[in-house]
């Protein structure tokens, strides 16, 4: 159970072997990466620069680790969420849940990221030819969270 | 009273953080909120949806009824867009 | 578009990021991999053999990809399925799927692994401390690849 | 016709691929299983429960009434365990 908030660039690869290596339990490994589109909603995105809540956002983070832990029967998970400017294909964030099952590694990792989407403290600021604009929050995002209420 | 301000709240107030007395009549958010807004017009136009203002206190998502204390870290924000 | 069925291990890391380098229209890269388990059922695996149907697993993988490119609006995607021997921890499945949104990517790549589970002309045999035995179908992959049925 | 037995078909049978003239009265794979059945034991042993028995031909799965020709390609196997 690893969380990382940073602004530099990781390596999904890597991240995933090392979560995984040695530990025999493992059956399925389902990894998220998010990437920075150019298309949003119609407009051309040149850059985004994500803005965060430090102190908050790990302590969120932990959190909702640690719900996933208790809904899920996971061996390692791992959160790398990124800030800062980047451009389109830049990758944002990393979610990986490792699991004996593949059931319970595909659903916490996309409750994972469904909270991270809805709850984590991150605000997006996208650079269109229009000028620097703040993304809007999207009823499908809320939705998606939802589904996840006990 | 510590306030920190994020995405267009940093913007429109042009403060990311701030450390206040706690005012009189400040109990809670929402009263928080309605003494920001009578300070000058770029409080009042960041908090004008308050449909759309988020808050936390001491970095726990909270409603708008939560009452606020003297040594409290307070921080606005729009709906998060992570992830 | 990519199916490989091979002997050989392979490097997920790489093969994700060759996978969306250029694309500027994903958003989202879901990833599974499987990976040998020492425990199943109760006893200790000291290895696992696949045995594949060569010609009828390329035909089928290419039909399910197919399938799935008509069912999510994807960017790309990838099959990677090994045969032969390996041991515990070894990575024996990779399937990537991309797309503009989470959802897509999710889904598919959870379709794809549901019917490579049930479908796929693939046979395990593991070694155990009581011998070499053939892994039995289990009903659960049956239920979670039915559920895909339109 | 050419005939392929995968995992337990394979090691009960002791083959792995044949070919064989379409025998008389097989026109589709259960009359073929069949035929198949009355060759030895390890043939019978092998198809005992026809429940777990799968079949391809021509490289696609197919039910037992499918009707089989002379130059297809039929495999027989248990149910299939990837991913």
């Amino acid at each position: 159970m690893t969380i990382c908030i940073q602004k530099q660039d990781f390596d999904a690869g890597y991240e995933i072997k090392r979560l995984c290596a040695k530990n025999t339990n493992i059956g399925g490994v389902c990894s998220f990466i998010g990437l920075v589109r150019e298309t949003q909603s119609g407009s051309s995105v040149k850059a985004m620069t994500l803005e965060h809540y430090a102190g908050m956002t790990e302590k969120q983070l932990v959190k909702i680790e640690e719900e996933a832990l208790d809904r899920w029967p996971l061996e390692e998970s791992l959160i790398i969420h990124r800030y800062g400017r980047m451009v389109p294909s830049e990758q944002i964030v990393l979610v990986v849940t490792a699991s004996a099952h593949r059931k319970a590694a595909f659903e916490s990792c996309e409750f994972l990221i469904d909270w991270l989407k809805t709850k984590a403290p991150f605000w997006k600021n996208e650079e269109t030819p229009k000028g620097k604009e703040w993304v809007q929050a999207r009823a499908s995002d809320d939705m998606a969270a939802d589904r996840w209420q006990k | 009273m510590k306030i920190l301000y994020f995405a267009h709240f940093r913007e429109k107030t042009n403060i990311a953080e701030e450390t206040i007395d706690l005012p009189n009549d400040v109990t809670n958010v929402e009263t928080l909120i309605d003494w920001l807004v009578e300070r000058n017009d770029s409080f009042a136009d960041a908090f004008v949806d308050r449909e759309h203002v988020r808050v936390a206190v001491n970095q726990e998502h909270v409603e708008f009824d939560m009452p606020v204390k003297v040594d409290d870290e307070i921080a606005f924000f729009p709906p998060m867009t992570g992830g």
